[in-house]
């Protein structure tokens, strides 16, 4: 543990002093910010984002970068609907449509990490590709918005499960996935790769499989961002997620994953993500003339990042 | 008995460039084998063939009389390959450990990284060097943060994690300096009991006959002759290795001391690794620099070139001030520097040849627009001057081999000639017989009136070609030898200082 | 084999190719489009894009993970800039062009800074420059007159100024005339190609590579800036959103234009290609009575088909 | 004296249209201090997602508001937190796009209507005859679907207007010029086009560069700079107003809610049944003179606009 703690540690302790600065600053200017349900519709507003990141993660320390997360969000979120409604919406369709759009998801991802690992294709323009088909496919099955999931779904979501809120629940699941995958060997093998890509051949890494399982991770997160928002718009939407992928790419960066791959980790992600969600919410209960808002907020993410930069820089 | 390795009749081609005709391979089962061959005759392309990072175009290779699976490097791995690769195959961002056991992570009864083994393993295997390590080389540093000697023993033990039966290091001592190289040697026997097999390129002659039972040349990517060490010596062997026309640089170094004004003065140079230094130099004057591995030499040369400015301290030329905070300032006062380490200090890779040659040029002459033909004849000519082979200016770097690229870098500083010319160990990698060609050149640059100062790892380099050496000890200067004090025996007891 | 590789491997080939197969398969689909004048039209458009990627493709080239996608909001900047400072007047045409410019210049010397003096990954960098500059135009355009384009801006970019070709065609080959003689012919040129290559080794032969990697950037952000007073020629008019749907396309056009998006190799005359096939590819997409869907498929996978020729990472096993 | 706070959400400030709404609506509010009445409004306008816009709502609900005014970017996905607000007490009011939700209403205009209007007009001003195509905003998006519906339903009923394309040009003014371009010279008979919003400037500058202005009619826009271009080249075309005066024409609505009137129980319809349509204005060449009468001193990016006064708006009410 000394080692990781070492590498990883000052990138995302720099994270955590921008999150309770940011909390601080929040509970000033809105004295219920510390109730309970206040922080859990915090919690539950930032959780699609968490999970788009964490996923992202795995891709950008494998040195690529996944941009069609947000077009997968949107296909997993139309193809669970239909899946559902056309079953009949009961019991049994809703855990079918669950299962079928993580399937999607993790599909997806594989289809670009099997392009971009197989084929030798850029990241960059290759999901941009995809991300292209992936939405053209989203309205394919799904025309307009619309198609109610079952009330159960989100009721489910958002209410509790054995007492303990639903949103929770799905935050520790996320957490024991991520702190699984943290505990194999795989992510040692996955930061090789995107640390020096040569080298990690040298040593015999099956660097396809590796991508493609960060690509097919990524996926697999952004179709649970999905199925949460699903959960919390308890409707099918094909336009769905579309600022996603940046938000997502930018919280990543500011957990402190070097871009470039090779250092990071999914924890630090999770902070980057809370941090971006409390810049937004600082900034309403700041009372900012509205016009000034994206200004503010565009300034705080570019200080941030920066300074992220700055403060871990060696 | 069965040969532990053969490898047949192995060609390979990247693009136009034919790298290994027919090449062929036979080591014995616990052997330590010598392969030689000058820059770019295939030595390296051989053995990454045979742990199975490149694809051969045709040929076999048997192991233990069996044909052998390259397909990738883990394959290799499995029939009991691991090959020290000459530019290391480590991650920078990964912990010592982590590199060490890459792949093959240890793991608890969950399948979890066993990251307590991975530490004392690692331990463990530390311990073999680390009475020449040196600080810091410990399971959880960060590769990045290592010296380059010990990234290259880290690979060594790397390599030994494996735990192969044939071990290729392919100038495995590069970067290493005496006592490291004894240790490694005192590992490579250890192996040779446990009748493993190593396969060792270097281009030190002497590490050769310390150590090697049998010796392979090669030339132009083919095989041309195999020695028995203890039945033949060195002549036969640099013989086979540049052919009958290569000529062999005799000792170019010029006994008489100096006579002359001082014309480089350097004055309490510091910075953080070095210091205070200071020193003249002669002009015609080659200085070298002196001592173990990073007692601050490169310090010494980048500061000097502006790379890695000084704090304090100055620097004049000519009575001109020529402290540089820059490279660019360095270049205006007309001072070279030429690195051993081209991939990171040298090479635009992708680009041409010319580009690689020209672009100096134009920032010194403060052209802005690339002159016409008259311009590349200029350089064909040095490069011509300098006998590189290349196929056309236009042809990508990447073309050349090691030694003839390392030539188009030096030909950078030649026209027109520099008066202060850095030499940060430069031929490190290169054959014989562009070594040759490189000590005449630095004569002739130092006849014709610069001052040269070289740093280079290897002693009898120094020896041959500078009339002065400095030997450097814990960033300043600890010993001048010249004239009758410039011998093995003082180099050596001034580099290894009290602790000698 | 090897021969047909050795040229499936050059870009300008390729985008010539898809060019001219694009024009036959618009002109089969639906008669007419590959008519002169269309295609006059076509290769305005592309000129739009063309020029806004030149700026894209200098920061590709300059290497260390080089990209611009601040260029979309920069361009907006410009149009809206160019808007204001002309408001229909052919006398403050220069001026929109200057004002335009320098602010994209600044812009794009801010993110060159931020890119090599703070070391933030340009993505990142550029990025969040995307989200302060939309944000600075919602201030900016509220309550002030967003203006017009003036007639002369707008006949120079859709009306014949010479045989049925608009002036912003002559200017668009004069930019790849011009970007082709300084990157071949020029230190400038070669400095980019270095630092793109090695920045270690181009310091070490003494270029300039921070001030270098910060020029590009500040051209990258004039090229946006000039794009943006383009694109008012263009519609007439701004609006803050303008230049969104350049950010990625312009990327796209280096690419498929054959410049490694890992810097050090490449030309401006492949991506002026890469972004007239990307025009096309769209235009013809459009002819064809599909549903979007369909279209939005097929243009993706076209994308990626023309990536499966030169868009691609270096062999790891040679 | 009464004090209520209304949130205002926008979750896209791509244009000025969505700032003069909001604008509007801050005036709207400042204007029942007339009556005795202090409304608060507080807003949240960003390019945000769903998902972003959700979170805008959670911040009003925390906040404790009374209402809360939104121009959803959903139309279904708000269900879930508008049941959340009104389980709170607070009054969800969306405007210029339907939402499904029984938690909220809808105060604004009928975008089926909307585009039926327009339709109409271009059916009427061809003839019930020719050819068209159309150019639409986001395939996918609520009030593009309702759009595409109202002209399809329309069409049906001339049996000689056919349809050759549809395209979508994402509300994007350059957009919108190329593929009219594209369409234009793809499909050289023809007669009429069907475009929405500022695409329509766009539209009519590829119809004019074709020099077509004679032979083609098309739909317009309520920019006042388009209306400017309309009447100085003597187009022929006409516009439903979607006016940026809904948001307001919501507040006054949401203000007497909130002071405790009863609906009237016929006001509601729409999709959703929870509709409260408003009527749509129309600007033709018949009235086109007097829409530039009441723009006159107004910035070009000024629309058209009208607003349901609080007498009005009382109306709805018991
Ligand atoms: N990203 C991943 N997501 C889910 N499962 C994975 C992932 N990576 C690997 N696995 C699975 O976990 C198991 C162990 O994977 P690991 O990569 O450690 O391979 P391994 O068993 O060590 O094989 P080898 O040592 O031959 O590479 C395998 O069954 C593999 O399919
Ligand atoms: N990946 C490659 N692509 C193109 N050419 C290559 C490649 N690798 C090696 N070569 C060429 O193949 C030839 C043999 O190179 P190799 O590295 O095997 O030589 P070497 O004997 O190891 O030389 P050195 O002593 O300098 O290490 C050289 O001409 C070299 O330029
Ligand atoms: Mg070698
Ligand atoms: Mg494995």
């Amino acid at each position: 543990m000394s080692g990781l703690g070492k590498l990883g540690g000052r990138a995302w302790l720099v994270t955590a002093a921008a999150l309770l600065v940011l909390l601080m600053v929040n509970a000033v200017l809105q004295p219920n910010f510390l109730e309970p349900s206040v922080i859990q519709s915090n919690l539950t507003t930032f959780l699609p984002l968490v999970l788009v990141a964490i996923g992202q993660t795995y891709v950008i320390l494998g040195g690529d970068i996944d941009l069609s997360v947000g077009a997968i969000v949107a296909l997993v979120n139309v193809v669970t609907v239909t899946v559902i409604a056309a079953l009949g919406g009961e019991g049994t369709a809703v855990i079918v449509g669950l299962l079928v759009g993580m399937g999607v998801g993790a599909g997806s991802g594989l289809v670009n990490g099997l392009i971009i690992a197989g084929l030798r294709f850029q990241p960059i323009v290759t999901t941009f590709a995809t991300s292209i088909v992936f939405s053209g496919l989203a309205l394919w099955v799904l025309p307009q918005a619309g198609m109610p999931v079952p009330e159960p779904y989100w009721r489910t979501y958002a209410g509790t499960i054995l007492g303990v809120p639903t949103v929770y629940v799905i935050y520790l699941l996320a957490f024991l996935l991520a702190a699984f995958l943290a505990a194999r060997p795989f992510m040692i093998r996955l930061k090789a790769v995107g640390g020096l890509r040569t080298a990690a051949f040298q040593t015999g890494l099956d660097l396809g499989r590796l991508r493609v399982s960060a690509f097919a991770l990524s996926g697999l997160y952004a179709a649970f961002a999905s199925l949460c928002l699903t959960g919390e718009t308890a409707s099918g939407d094909p336009l769905m997620g579309q600022t996603l992928a940046m938000s997502a790419i930018s919280a990543v960066v500011l957990g402190g994953t070097a871009l470039a791959g090779g250092v990071g980790g999914a924890l630090g992600s999770v902070l980057g993500a809370w941090v971006v969600g409390m810049i937004g919410s600082v900034i309403f209960f700041a009372g900012l003339p509205f016009e000034y808002q994206t200004l503010v907020q565009g300034l705080i993410i570019l200080a941030a990042l920066a300074g992220g930069v700055l403060v871990t820089r060696r | 008995m069965q040969p532990i390795l053969r490898a047949r009749d192995i060609s390979k081609s990247f693009g136009a460039v034919r790298a290994l005709e027919k090449a062929r391979l036979t080591v014995e089962r616990g052997e330590i084998h010598a392969l030689l061959g000058a820059n770019g005759c295939g030595k390296s392309t051989l053995c990454k063939i045979i742990a199975g990072t490149v694809a051969l175009d045709s040929g076999e290779v048997l192991i233990d009389g069996e044909a052998a699976a390259l397909g990738s490097p883990r394959l290799a791995e499995e029939q009991g390959v691991a090959l020290f690769y000459q530019e290391l195959s480590l991650v920078p961002q990964l912990s010592l450990g982590e590199n060490i056991f890459l792949g093959r992570e240890p793991r608890n009864a969950l399948g979890f990284t066993d990251r307590a083994a991975i530490q004392c393993e690692t331990e463990a295997l530390i311990a073999r060097v680390a009475a020449v390590a040196g600080t810091g080389f410990t399971p959880d540093a960060r590769v990045s943060d290592l010296s380059p000697d010990q990234r290259q023993l880290a690979e060594i033990l790397k390599v030994l994690a494996r735990k192969p039966k044939i071990i290729i290091f392919d100038e495995a001592t590069a970067t290493l300096d005496r006592r490291q190289v004894e240790v490694f040697f005192d590992i490579l026997r250890e192996l040779k009991a446990e009748g493993v097999s190593s396969i060792f390129i270097s281009h030190r002659m002497d590490e050769v006959f310390a150590i090697a039972d049998r010796i392979t040349v090669m030339r132009n990517g083919e095989t041309v002759a195999e020695f028995s060490a203890a039945e033949t010596d060195r002549y036969a062997v640099v013989y086979a290795m540049v052919g009958e026309t290569g000529a062999i640089a005799a000792s170019v170094r010029d006994h008489e001391p100096l006579e002359g004004d001082a014309r480089l003065v350097v004055d309490g140079v510091r910075s953080t690794r070095l210091g205070p230094v200071s020193f003249v130099a002669k002009r015609g004057e080659i200085l070298g620099l002196g001592g173990l591995q990073g007692q601050g030499q490169k310090a010494l040369l980048s500061g000097l070139f502006g790379a890695e400015p000084f704090h304090v301290g100055r620097v004049t030329l000519d009575d001109v001030d020529v402290t540089a905070r820059r490279p660019a300032d360095a270049i205006a006062h007309r001072i070279a520097y030429v690195s051993g380490d081209r991939g990171r200090d040298s090479a635009l890779p992708g680009r041409s040849i010319l580009e690689n040659t020209a672009i100096a040029s134009l920032v010194r002459e403060k052209r802005h627009v690339i002159p016409g033909a008259q311009f590349r004849e200029r350089f064909a000519d040095v490069l011509t001057g300098l006998n590189t082979r290349y196929a056309g200016l236009d042809a990508p770097i990447g073309s050349l081999s090691g030694g003839n690229q390392q030539k188009v870098f030096i030909s950078r500083w030649l026209s027109p000639a520099p008066g202060l010319l850095l030499l940060d160990d430069p031929t490190k990698g290169i054959d014989l017989g562009a070594k040759g060609d490189f000590y005449l050149l630095a004569r002739k640059l130092a006849d014709e009136g610069a001052t040269v100062i070289i740093y280079s790892s290897e002693d009898s380099e120094l020896l041959s070609l500078c009339d002065r050496v400095l030997v450097l000890n814990g960033g300043v200067i600890t010993a001048d030898l010249q004239g009758d004090r410039l011998t093995p025996f003082e180099l050596t007891r001034a580099s290894y200082g009290d602790a000698a | 084999m090897n021969r047909f590789a050795d040229h499936a491997k050059n870009p300008l080939l390729i985008s010539s190719i898809a060019i001219l197969a694009l024009l036959v398969i618009g002109e089969l689909v639906s008669p007419g489009f590959a008519r002169g004048d269309q295609i006059v039209r076509l290769l305005t458009v592309s000129a739009i894009l063309g020029i806004a990627a030149a700026g894209q493709n200098l920061v590709i080239l300059g290497g260390r993970e080089g990209i611009d996608l601040s260029i979309g909001a920069v361009i907006s900047l410009g149009a809206v800039i160019a808007g204001n400072v002309m408001n229909g007047s052919n006398a403050a045409i220069p001026l929109a062009f200057a004002a335009a410019c320098c602010a994209g210049f600044l812009i794009g010397v801010v993110n060159g800074l931020g890119v090599t003096y703070l070391r933030i990954p340009p993505l990142v960098m550029t990025l969040g420059m995307m989200g302060v500059i939309q944000g600075g135009l919602v201030v900016l355009s509220r309550g002030v007159p967003s203006g017009n384009a003036a007639p002369a801006l707008m006949a120079f970019v859709s009306r014949s100024a010479f045989l049925g070709i608009p002036g912003i065609l002559f200017v668009w080959a004069a930019i790849i005339a011009l970007m082709a003689l300084v990157l071949k012919r020029t230190r400038f040129g070669w400095s980019i190609y270095a630092i793109g290559s090695n920045e270690n080794a181009a310091v070490l032969t003494g270029l300039p590579a921070r001030r270098i990697r910060v020029l590009l950037y500040g051209l990258a952000g004039l090229f946006g800036g000039f794009t943006g007073v383009c694109v008012i020629g263009y519609t007439g008019n701004s609006f803050i959103s303008v230049g969104d749907q350049y950010v990625l396309p312009s990327v796209i056009a280096v690419v498929i234009g054959g410049t490694s998006l890992s810097g050090g190799a490449g030309s401006y005359t492949g991506t002026a290609l890469g972004a007239i096939a990307l025009i096309l590819l769209q235009s013809v997409l459009t002819t064809l009575n599909l549903e979007f869907w369909g279209r939005q498929v097929i243009f993706g996978v076209t994308l990626l088909l023309l990536m499966l020729l030169y868009g691609r990472q270096a062999r790891l096993r040679v | 004296a009464e004090t209520f706070t209304i949130g205002l959400s926008n979750g896209w400030v791509g244009s000025e249209w969505r700032t003069q709404m909001i604008e509007e609506a801050q005036a709207a509010a400042k204007a029942w201090a007339d009556k005795g009445v202090t409304v608060n409004v507080v807003v949240q306008s960003a390019n945000v997602d769903v998902q972003g816009q959700i979170g805008n709502v959670r911040n009003f609900i925390n906040q404790g508001v009374n209402a809360i005014i939104i121009n959803p970017n959903s139309p279904t996905a708000f269900d879930p937190i508008f049941a959340q607000a009104k389980a709170k007490g607070i009054l969800v009011v969306a405007t210029d796009a339907e939402v499904s939700s029984k938690d909220a209403i809808y105060v604004g205009i009928d975008q089926k209507g909307w585009a039926m209007k327009s339709a109409e007009w271009l059916a009427n001003a061809l003839g019930g005859k020719g050819n068209v195509v159309t150019i639409n905003g986001v395939a996918g998006h609520p009030a593009n679907q309702m759009r595409v519906e109202g002209y399809t339903e329309v069409f049906k009923k001339f049996p000689d207007i056919k349809i050759l394309n549809e395209a979508n040009a994402n509300w994007d003014q350059a957009q919108g010029q190329q593929t009219a371009q594209t369409l234009l010279a793809t499909y050289p008979d023809i007669n009429g086009i069907w475009v929405q919003d500022g695409m329509a400037a766009g539209t009519w500058r590829a119809i004019m560069a074709a020099g077509k202005q004679k032979s083609i009619v098309a739909t317009g826009e309520i920019r006042k700079d388009f209306m400017d271009l309309w009447s100085k080249e003597g187009l022929t075309s006409g516009a439903s107003v979607n006016p940026p005066g809904v948001m307001a024409s919501a507040l006054n609505v949401a203000v007497l809610k909130l002071q405790g009137k009863e609906f009237k129980d016929d006001v509601f319809g729409g999709v959703y049944g929870n509709a409260i349509y408003i009527p749509i204005p129309f600007v033709s060449n018949d009235n086109l003179a007097e829409k530039l009468k009441e723009a006159e001193g107004k910035p070009g990016y000024w629309s058209v606009t009208d607003v349901v006064s609080i007498d009005d708006a009382a109306k709805f009410f018991k």
